[in-house]
């Protein structure tokens, strides 16, 4: 972890609401691993006090990149930067997934930009598997050459079918699941707390193993503000409140506690 | 030309502390020290003042907790804390480490449980002082219900002091009309230093779902919207008190933590700044030696109360 | 698709003052009237305060007077005015000619000066109601001093209402620790609405010359820095009585004013913002009405104290 | 006065921190008179809630420029002002100088940025006279060459005595006064408030009538917030705030309080 003073390389829109921004930064680039994140500092945002963070999409050969979606005030800002900004960062951030990649098959499940990390993760992965992308609709459904040239199968379901099959993400996911009852596959999924809910239910009744990478809003990024918290079960069970930013953003479905 | 060839002293010793600088993290917004230690050398901060801690880990608030607002952000953590064996135990080993004083913010959910508090840490060794927080928005019991009556307060600060021998801090509401009087119930009640402002009572509601946005409803505005509201306050409890000053508040460069050593500060902290930017702390140190000797001063001593009016 | 065909009603009656919608200018913003009438249409705001009057002509402060900080700015005009004559002769033939009603804001420096003031308007032709200011910061008589100690408010409100038969609306301080305190003391005291907030007291000091950048030294705060704090304020005010409530600070969008109404405000007005951006009453009233279509209300009266807790 | 927005037509620099631009502004071009100012709102400067008042230095065919110092948080965000910014000012403001131009001889006396409205002034006027132009250093002695091709005699003082005479603008205005004892000049100021003082207090004493533009902080800029008044002496000697943004920011020097 570090600050560090990223150039901007390019920054470019990848569909819809979507944009690659590809930064210089070494130190960052040659310590992340998949599921980690940058916290940012959006350059002109007068009068905020927040950084905004981001998964790490990609990270090589001294370049970092990050895939977002405009949401709101502080991503909407980050659209003009530019060739000659220079952006604060701090990274990379959080646990990452586990680096010990266990079970017979990976099955990755991601909503909306919950692809980045998991693309990132698929190219350190030594198997190959079945990546689910969900979206809204077509525009939504990112980064699925960057699956295909790994090697893995791409399962598309939008919410208005726009593109792949209709309905949420779970509907291809169960029915692999269904088709393949003997197989122990291993879950890694970045998305909307819907969606993990969904899926770490579903992991938990099959006693599949699921990581699950939580987006909650964050203060410091670092573990000292104890504003993104998650409830977690600990292994006597009680529960506590854990940072998503330092202990996680990657939990162990088995250990998370849903409203 | 500057008359001093030295470069300017930053030493401060306040309430029996002594500090390398007068510039400190405020709390919780530094975590327990090793959350920003690879970003930040500890060894350079005035003090480190670490997150509210109560005799038993508590759980603080339901989530969310954070919303960024213009020119701040509102918290309502609601002092999430591992108690005081937690903090010990586990933080405390690592804090040794380092040559700059701890200084820990307490809290209890009554008078009883604060000054329990107190005495625990009194035989911990490495503690340099105590912050008494009674001015926190965000819990039910304890916290600001004190800092805003000034007979409770008064007689809260009075019962602790009995109980510590290390250093006591009361630490300021800042929502009161006249904050010279809290200042001064705390002198009288044995208080070492103030410190002051907490958060200001605030709130967000989605306009969509007609809902909070904190699940607490109620939460904390700090960052620079609150800086000449801190700075007004600090500058009247300063003349209120002859007991040091610890001003915080929206500080965000060292021109601002110089502002509240004019107005009477004798020290200050850094809190959301540090996570806009967790160098804030280290540019203000510089910022202000800078300053010193653009004024030709030798001792940042020289820069507390010198507010010409 | 929405039930209501019908554009929504914003028409809103306060404290018996009928206003085709519940954006009013706040007073001190808008001076007197003909200010801003080159650029704004003051037949579509809900009612117009016209900036705090008292008995004679009065000074105010010495300049500067106003200085911009991060997210606001702060202010100690003072209350320079013309005093009840010298408004009544110089801008009620002006204002009698548009629609809107006209709130006149009144302070004194004692409370028979109050009294006095308030009895002038009585039968005075085109008033439409009284907004008492208790809570000014910036003058040493008079303002604030009433508006932070529960009992001279809740005095000087009694008084004032024996001398005036028009609407009554006690403008209450910020910077108290229970706000709905002082509501209801307004409200048995005989108050027709209440409206909050003021500024907050606040101060900066040019760190060069290590002088109070406003000759007051002291000024108030106003504008987005505040919003937060308005917003929680106003929501405890409303809890606390039936009589309505006027939501003002910081509001820039429909968003900032709609907060307030869901806050519990039956009406808002608009301050600082008209400096930045003179069209800004008329956005919030516009905004307001497409809220309502969106969301399916006839009436601005269904968002009033519209929260989900 | 209106609420106009203006697109850019040129923004330069024009020697050391200032910098002209240039707006396409028809109708407040069409109104202006020389000694009025606009009310700009800076873009991009989050945060911030006043305008920033500036004298309109030119005014004609749709267009108006001000020239403009950087000096602070909002002039230097108006650097990156570029052709694509639409800026909302409001204006004309004020009262302008007095557009019956009685006296024999004009004598326009600059302080830095001040020479903008002098400039507009000398444009407008039938009669030519002399303009004193004083500023720090080179750097800020601007519009030598308006006033030049107007046929206007040129006096500049500096206080480095980079370019001119060395000292204060003062200087070479009593020079001019000593050498025409029986002159009857009326002399137009704009610049810093001592430049203001001496100037009146010469006028005043010699008995020439002189107008002050003053540079006051201002909130609203329209009349309605008070915070830029100046203390005028009425003509029944009584003494009273004025607003320099309505009343002025044009003063009869024999009418100013000095503290
Ligand atoms: C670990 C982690 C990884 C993330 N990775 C990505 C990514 O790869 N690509 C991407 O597009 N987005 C990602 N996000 C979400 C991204 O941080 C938010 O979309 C962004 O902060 C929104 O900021 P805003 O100012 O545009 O929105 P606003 O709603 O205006 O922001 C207001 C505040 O809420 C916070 N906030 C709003 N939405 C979210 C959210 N969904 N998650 C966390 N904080 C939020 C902001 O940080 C800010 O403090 C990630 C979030 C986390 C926690
Ligand atoms: C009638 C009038 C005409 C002016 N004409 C010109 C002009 O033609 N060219 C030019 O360069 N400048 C002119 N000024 C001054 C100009 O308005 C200030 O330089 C500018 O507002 C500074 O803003 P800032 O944010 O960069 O400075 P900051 O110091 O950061 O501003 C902080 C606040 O102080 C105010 N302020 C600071 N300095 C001044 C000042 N000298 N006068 C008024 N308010 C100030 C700002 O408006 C702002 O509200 C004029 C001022 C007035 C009143
Ligand atoms: C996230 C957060 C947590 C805080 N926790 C505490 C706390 O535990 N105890 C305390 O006394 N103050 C707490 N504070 C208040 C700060 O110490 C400080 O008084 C306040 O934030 C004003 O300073 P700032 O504007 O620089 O942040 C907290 C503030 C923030 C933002
Ligand atoms: C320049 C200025 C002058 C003001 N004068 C008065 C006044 O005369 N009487 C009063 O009750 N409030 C006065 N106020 C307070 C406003 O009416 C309002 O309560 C406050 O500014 C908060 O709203 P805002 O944030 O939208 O500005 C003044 C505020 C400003 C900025
Ligand atoms: S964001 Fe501060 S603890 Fe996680
Ligand atoms: S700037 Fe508001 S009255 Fe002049």
């Amino acid at each position: 972890m570090q600050i560090e003073k990223a150039t901007v390389k390019t920054h470019e829109v990848v569909g819809g609401d979507y944009r690659e921004l590809v930064l210089n930064a070494p130190r960052t680039a040659g310590s992340a691993v998949p599921g980690q994140f940058v916290h940012l500092r959006v350059p002109r945002l007068d009068g905020s006090v927040l950084r905004r963070p981001f998964s790490i999409y990609r990270a090589r050969d001294g370049v970092i990149s990050i895939l977002y979606k405009t949401v709101g005030r502080g991503t909407e800002a980050m659209v003009a930067i530019g060739g000659g900004d220079t952006l604060d960062l701090i990274g990379p951030l959080g646990n990452g997934f586990p680096a010990e990649l266990a079970g017979e098959t990976p099955l990755l499940v991601a909503g909306g930009y919950g692809v980045a990390p998991l693309s990132f993760l698929a190219s350190v992965m030594d198997v190959r598997g079945t990546i689910f992308i969900g979206g809204a609709s077509a525009r939504d459904i990112l980064c699925v050459g960057d699956f295909e040239s790994m090697g893995w199968t791409v399962r598309i379901t939008t919410d208005d079918g726009s593109v792949g099959e209709q309905g949420l993400v779970t509907l291809a996911l169960d029915r692999w699941l269904a088709e393949h009852p003997e197989a122990k596959p291993v879950l890694y999924a970045c998305g909307p707390d819907g969606m993990l809910h969904a899926v770490g239910q579903r992991a938990v009744a099959a006693e599949h193993t699921a990581w699950l990478s939580m987006d909650k809003h964050m203060g410091c990024g670092v573990g000292a503000c104890l504003a993104c918290v998650q409830r977690i079960r600990g292994e006597d069970g009680s529960e506590s409140w854990k940072r998503v930013c330092r202990d996680g953003p990657v939990f162990d479905a088995a250990t998370v506690v849903w409203e | 030309m500057s008359k001093h060839v030295q470069p300017p002293s930053l030493v401060t010793t306040l309430a029996g502390i002594a500090m390398d600088n007068p510039v400190m993290v405020a709390s919780g917004t530094f975590g327990y020290g090793p959350e920003y230690a690879d970003l930040v050398d500890l060894n350079r901060l005035g003090a480190i003042v670490v997150k509210g801690i109560c005799l038993e880990a508590w759980n603080g608030n339901n989530i969310p907790r954070m919303i960024e607002v213009r020119g701040g952000l509102i918290n309502a953590i609601g002092l999430q804390g591992p108690g005081v064996d937690g903090f010990v135990e586990t933080y405390m080993p690592f804090l040794r480490q380092f040559d700059t004083p701890v200084i820990v913010n307490i809290w209890g959910r009554d008078e009883a449980e604060y000054e329990e508090v107190a005495a625990r840490f009194d035989d911990v060794d490495g503690i340099a002082g105590l912050e008494l927080n009674i001015s926190c928005p965000n819990v039910k019991e304890g916290g600001i219900a004190f800092g805003t009556d000034l007979t409770m307060a008064s007689d809260l600060i009075g019962r602790v002091r009995k109980r510590t021998s290390l250093p006591l801090i009361p630490k300021l509401a800042p929502n009161v009309p006249q904050v010279g009087l809290f200042a001064r119930a705390a002198e009288e009640a044995g208080a070492d230093a103030i410190s002051l402002i907490n958060t200001l009572p605030a709130m967000v509601i989605d306009i969509e779902t007609r809902r909070p946005v904190l699940a607490n409803r109620v939460g904390g505005l700090s960052g620079p919207a609150i800086h000449p509201v801190a700075v007004k306050q600090v500058w009247e409890a300063a003349q209120a008190v002859s007991i040091p000053v610890i001003g915080m508040g929206g500080i965000e460069t060292a021109a601002d933590a110089i502002e509240f050593m004019i107005a009477g500060a004798s020290a200050v902290a850094v809190g959301t700044a540090n996570f806009t930017d967790p160098t804030t702390v280290v540019r203000v140190i510089d910022g202000m030696a800078d300053y010193l000797v653009r004024h030709d001063m030798a001792t940042v001593g020289e820069l507390v109360g010198s507010i010409c009016e």
